[in-house]
């Protein structure tokens, strides 16, 4: 994995960077309002973990892979989907419990899955969907293709037995696939220091399983995205997983609930002051990509979105009790009651 | 007596244990510093050290096992899953080796433990947060099940658990934690094995457990303002099963319906009316109806989930059709 | 009709269904190069070669969840667990994953896979090794349970369950694998959910599934020759329960044992019954009786062991039982 | 974990040296005796999994722990219990499935336990002790002692996720744990390269988890004794876990089922030419510490025991019917029927 910067300049043109920028937003903006109405209408449930803060991750490294690849992550899934690509109208229809959502309302905030984009999920048992991943990229290799599969998981998320069963396999069988590990240094109240013997994290989920492994950056996008390319282009050319630590941080506390108070203010402020959509912007309008008026109406448009896709999740029907047993077989469902 | 919450029950039955018992310790994810994912363990960590309270790694499997390494030497484990959801990582390590521990070994070793935390239907988790998993564990040999419905019981029950010399699959229900009832203070040990009447009547038994003892006693009020005198049993232990209250109670009623949140087929309330039915099928003047979650798996959307579980109106529905009204 | 044994049976069955459709593989502990650690994958490796016959690691968590991703992008895995009783490192991937994926994701990623190994008691493999799980599997919305009793349902079964769209536990017994019997060659579908009346009679219904399907019908020519006339019902799939088939013969009989090799409290017999009771209580002249194994962990010494499982004897005892002999 | 030569004359006198050689014996002799009875008389059942070849592997290491530390292994298990003072008449009852067994009867040979001597089985799903282990060296440091636990596991059982959680939490908390991996180079009929990505298992067990590793000879007792020690006093002096891959063979097949066809003729037939029992009788012999007739001597003295302990073992009552519910709680058993 050498000589990242060296290719810098070829993940990525104006159109391309303009594009995540406005992702970024969308998500940040996406889940701003939604946790608004979660706080005032009642009208979303359960847990609602918000990814604030960890943007680049998902986008910067979804961008750079092909329609055709699959994309599976945690509970914290709201960046991963809309950066493939969903709708922020199936995204808030479904918080809303809306038919139209893109799990019809079944799944919620840590079950989102968009089945034509290759989004497998939200998942929300920790670990759980780390083999799902080996498997998805089995199936690929399996049938002789080269598409791959993204894979992102917490820090926390490590300590399950089933990473460990799944990236050995994962290695021994070079399957497609990349294991992303978004660093944000806590899981819930527990930093990694408190809940990893190891915590250079390359070290656990590389070394260990014979995976080449990096550890980067997360919130510098273009380092996500060209790290990521080079991943999936090894994973294309049979040479198997590659694991990649995305450090990051997120802005809120791990679920809606959480008050975070196991974290320094200044840590978090810290974070902020360097906040990944500000330094994009920045950084795009030195290359002269985009200026403070594009920018504003970019932001504007979004939030436009945003606000059309709340008016939409509204406005469609609640899922209808009648789907109660729809949905659970392929087969005809016979309630065993 | 003081009214406490069903979460400061339960926390008041673990300090006094472990001040009580030095053996006693508190193991789990968040249980420490972030004072329990529910605030179960509130101030615990202050009060007993990070040496007795133990924040661990997201690895059930990993300490669940530990608990039972720990209890197979003499000490006496309370390890708490956030959820029993997440105990179907580890649930390999709760049935062979907390439960068939001692059978194996021949009555060397064996495991006093609990395994406690929520489960059920909190609201809009969906399918993979909201497990409950009674019929499983009470199926069991070598296991002992304790679903509390109060705050009194709550306290009284874990105290009893961590004091049994055996493995305790103590489950708690996340939408009772804030529910408020008048609690002993001090020693107050309720005992495992035994059911609980907590309304009598005569026409019809009512036989529940955990959350669903508050709906059922709803039910069961407004059955009376219908002339129906509903006796109401709360299980609290689902393994072993208090046998002769259920049985006396059906033996005078002659019918029952069973309230519970877990599913229809194969669920816990199967292996109750499976029990009775063989036991006094010449007492019975009906079948004995059930009252379950549907059987589906649990939706996320709010009015969906409501729709599959228990209400008092479907509770009613059950009782009229044994009373053939 | 050839005769074959039962592991012939299943090998048949995945041979031709490899055959048929290469989107179906074999996944799972030294199914490869060692044949199958009950020889029931004899052959296939040669046959398939290595990308199709794979041997893992022993890590059933994470290969368990493998077949669930091949299968949510199109690939129709078999996934073998050396026994089902290791099936409990990797339950919360068949629970969460297989049987929520398809409800969760609002119907858009389904699971078409099978799970299956032998499973039960094999002879003195103590309690680790000798469980029964199907009890928690038939309680799961989302699975479809099969539970072969003869080389000819094997085969149809096994054929039919990897033609599912849907998961499918497909639960074999150890020591059922040498059993003979007449298998149909080739395309050869049982349909899954349907049970089979394996012996027509008028007096009492004995409902049983697997293994204990020999010992019923030995106990059901026992009881002709005391002029007992049992029907013998053969459930074939767990869940779904085909209610038809129990109801029809009930409603006939009006007299049911079910026999089973899972434990008593909350096991399958649990659920079977609760259902027929509470369909039909009118028209049964006895309790539904259970017949099961005794509810301890599972003993190492053979007599111990053999002293737990369902008998010929304790069979008619509970016939006399029902019949009020 | 250095200089482990330099240590070696202290670790062992004759009377010691020449005990570990009659234990390597017995055990050997036990399971050879056994093997005849499983065989022919139908006395034995379930699954009977040998330890021939292995030998040095337990008695090395469990030769120099004391009386009050733990001992735990899996299921290939007769070996560990004899190297820590189970009789034979114990072990073999047991196998006959006798009431005067050590499990009574109820374990059989997966499932040999020993309370008296701090031997906690005996445990047949892989992996499963392996966090069961941790907790006893955490139960050991709760209590301020400074008792280590020794646990056993195969070469297969590093791919079960239990091992990862464990590992992880013994070297975060200093656990007085040794973990010893019995690499006899295959998992039933599956070589460690089919089945591990990484084959240093000094890095997947040791490395990932910041547990210092070492890779040893483990036929070599003395080696293995030296070693062990070392990481005994490491854990006694609350350093916590230590790592050993104690490289050995098995002479059977996986189980008494098992030819083994997957292995060549000639790498079995060399190992056994590398006998570690008639190693260990050589090198005792050129250090004066015992000579031929002793030798033979002691093996009349290890044949009559276990013809004592068959003896014994047959003459014991079968664990009777009545016992099936005892044993199952400590409190009153009331069967759920
Ligand atoms: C098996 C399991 N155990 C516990 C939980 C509860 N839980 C949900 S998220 C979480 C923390 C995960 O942290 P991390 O992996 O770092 O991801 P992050 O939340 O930081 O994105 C925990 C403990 C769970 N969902 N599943
Ligand atoms: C969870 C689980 N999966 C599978 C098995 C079946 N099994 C028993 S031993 C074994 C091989 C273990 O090999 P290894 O760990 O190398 O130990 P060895 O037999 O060589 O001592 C397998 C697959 C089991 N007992 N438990
Ligand atoms: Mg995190
Ligand atoms: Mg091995």
């Amino acid at each position: 994995m050498a000589q990242l910067q060296a290719e810098a300049k070829s993940i990525v043109d104006r159109d391309q960077a303009v594009s995540w920028l406005r992702q970024m937003m969308l998500i940040r903006r996406f889940e701003e309002r939604a946790e608004m109405l979660y706080q005032k209408g009642n009208k979303i449930g359960g847990f609602f973990h918000q990814y604030s803060g960890q943007e680049p991750v998902a986008v910067g490294s979804i961008g750079v892979l092909r329609d055709d690849d699959y994309v599976i992550t945690a509970y914290r899934d709201h960046g991963h989907a809309l950066a493939r690509g969903m709708s922020a109208n199936s995204g808030m229809a479904e918080l809303l419990g809306k038919v139209t959502g893109c799990s019809k309302g079944k799944g919620g905030s840590m079950h989102f899955f968009d089945a034509p984009r290759g989004f497998l999920g939200g998942h929300a048992i920790v670990g759980s969907h780390i083999p799902v991943a080996a498997g998805v990229a089995f199936a690929s290799k399996y049938r002789g293709e080269d598409r791959v599969c993204i894979c992102y998981m917490g820090d926390g998320a490590i300590n399950q037995g089933s990473i460990h069963e799944a990236f050995n396999m994962a290695s021994l069988w070079k399957l497609p696939v990349i294991y992303v590990v978004e660093n944000n240094m806590y899981a819930m109240g527990t930093s990694l220091a408190r809940s990893s013997a190891v915590t250079d994290l390359t070290i656990r989920c590389g070394t260990a399983y014979g995976i080449p492994g990096i550890a980067i950056n997360g919130n510098d996008i273009e380092l996500m995205a060209e790290t990521t390319l080079e991943a999936a282009n090894r994973a294309r050319a049979g040479e198997g997983p590659t694991f990649i630590e995305a450090q990051t941080y997120r802005y809120k506390g791990h679920s809606i609930s959480d008050p975070g108070k196991y974290r320094q203010r200044d840590e978090l402020d810290k974070a902020i002051q360097k906040d990944p959509i500000v330094q994009y912007q920045n950084i795009l309008k030195e290359r002269g990509w985009i200026d403070d008026d594009q920018i504003e109406k970019m932001f504007d448009e979004v939030k436009q979105e945003i606000e059309e896709s709340i008016e939409f999740a509204e406005q469609s029907e609640p899922t209808p009790l009648s789907m109660l047993y729809d949905d659970i077989t392929t087969g005809p469902y016979i309630p065993q009651e | 007596m003081a009214v406490l919450t069903f979460r400061e029950a339960l926390n008041q039955a673990m300090t006094e244990e472990m001040d009580r018992d030095d053996r006693v310790f508190l193991m789990g994810e968040e249980v420490a510093q972030y004072d329990g994912a529910y605030k179960v363990s509130q101030g615990m960590l202050k009060r007993f050290g990070p040496d007795r309270v133990i924040d661990t790694p997201i690895s059930e499997e990993g300490f669940a096992g530990i608990g039972i390494g720990a209890a197979m030497v003499g000490l006496r484990p309370i390890i708490e899953f956030m959820t029993f959801s997440f105990s179907l990582v580890a649930i390999d390590q709760i049935i062979n080796n907390a439960a068939n521990m001692r059978y194996m070994s021949g009555g060397q070793f064996s495991v006093p433990m609990v395994f406690r935390g929520s489960s059920g239907m909190a609201g809009c988790l969906a399918a993979t947060h909201s497990h409950r998993l009674e019929s499983f564990y009470s199926h069991i040999p070598g296991l002992t099940v304790v679903m509390p419905g109060t705050p009194a019981d709550a306290k009284g029950l874990l105290k009893s658990s961590i004091r049994s010399d055996d493995p305790v699959i103590f489950i708690e229900h996340e939408v009772l934690y804030h529910e408020k009832g008048e609690v002993p203070e001090g020693e107050h040990l309720v005992p495992i094995g035994k059911a609980d009447v907590k309304r009598e009547g005569s026409d019809v038994t009512l036989i529940t457990y955990s959350r669903m003892v508050k709906t059922t006693l709803a039910a069961a009020e407004k059955l009376a303002a219908e002339g129906i005198n509903a006796e109401v049993i709360d299980l609290r232990t689902t393994r072993p099963l208090d046998m002769d209250t259920l049985i006396n109670s059906v033996v005078k009623t002659h019918r029952a319906v069973i309230v519970e949140e877990d599913w229809p087929y194969c669920g816990l309330g199967a292996g109750i009316s499976d029990r009775i039915t063989r036991q006094i099928f010449d007492e019975l003047d009906a079948p004995i109806l059930r009252v379950t979650t549907k059987d589906a798996p649990i939706p996320y959307n709010r009015e969906l989930e409501a729709s599959m579980l228990p209400s008092v109106d479907r509770i009613i529905a059950s009782v009229n059709e044994v009373l053939y009204r």
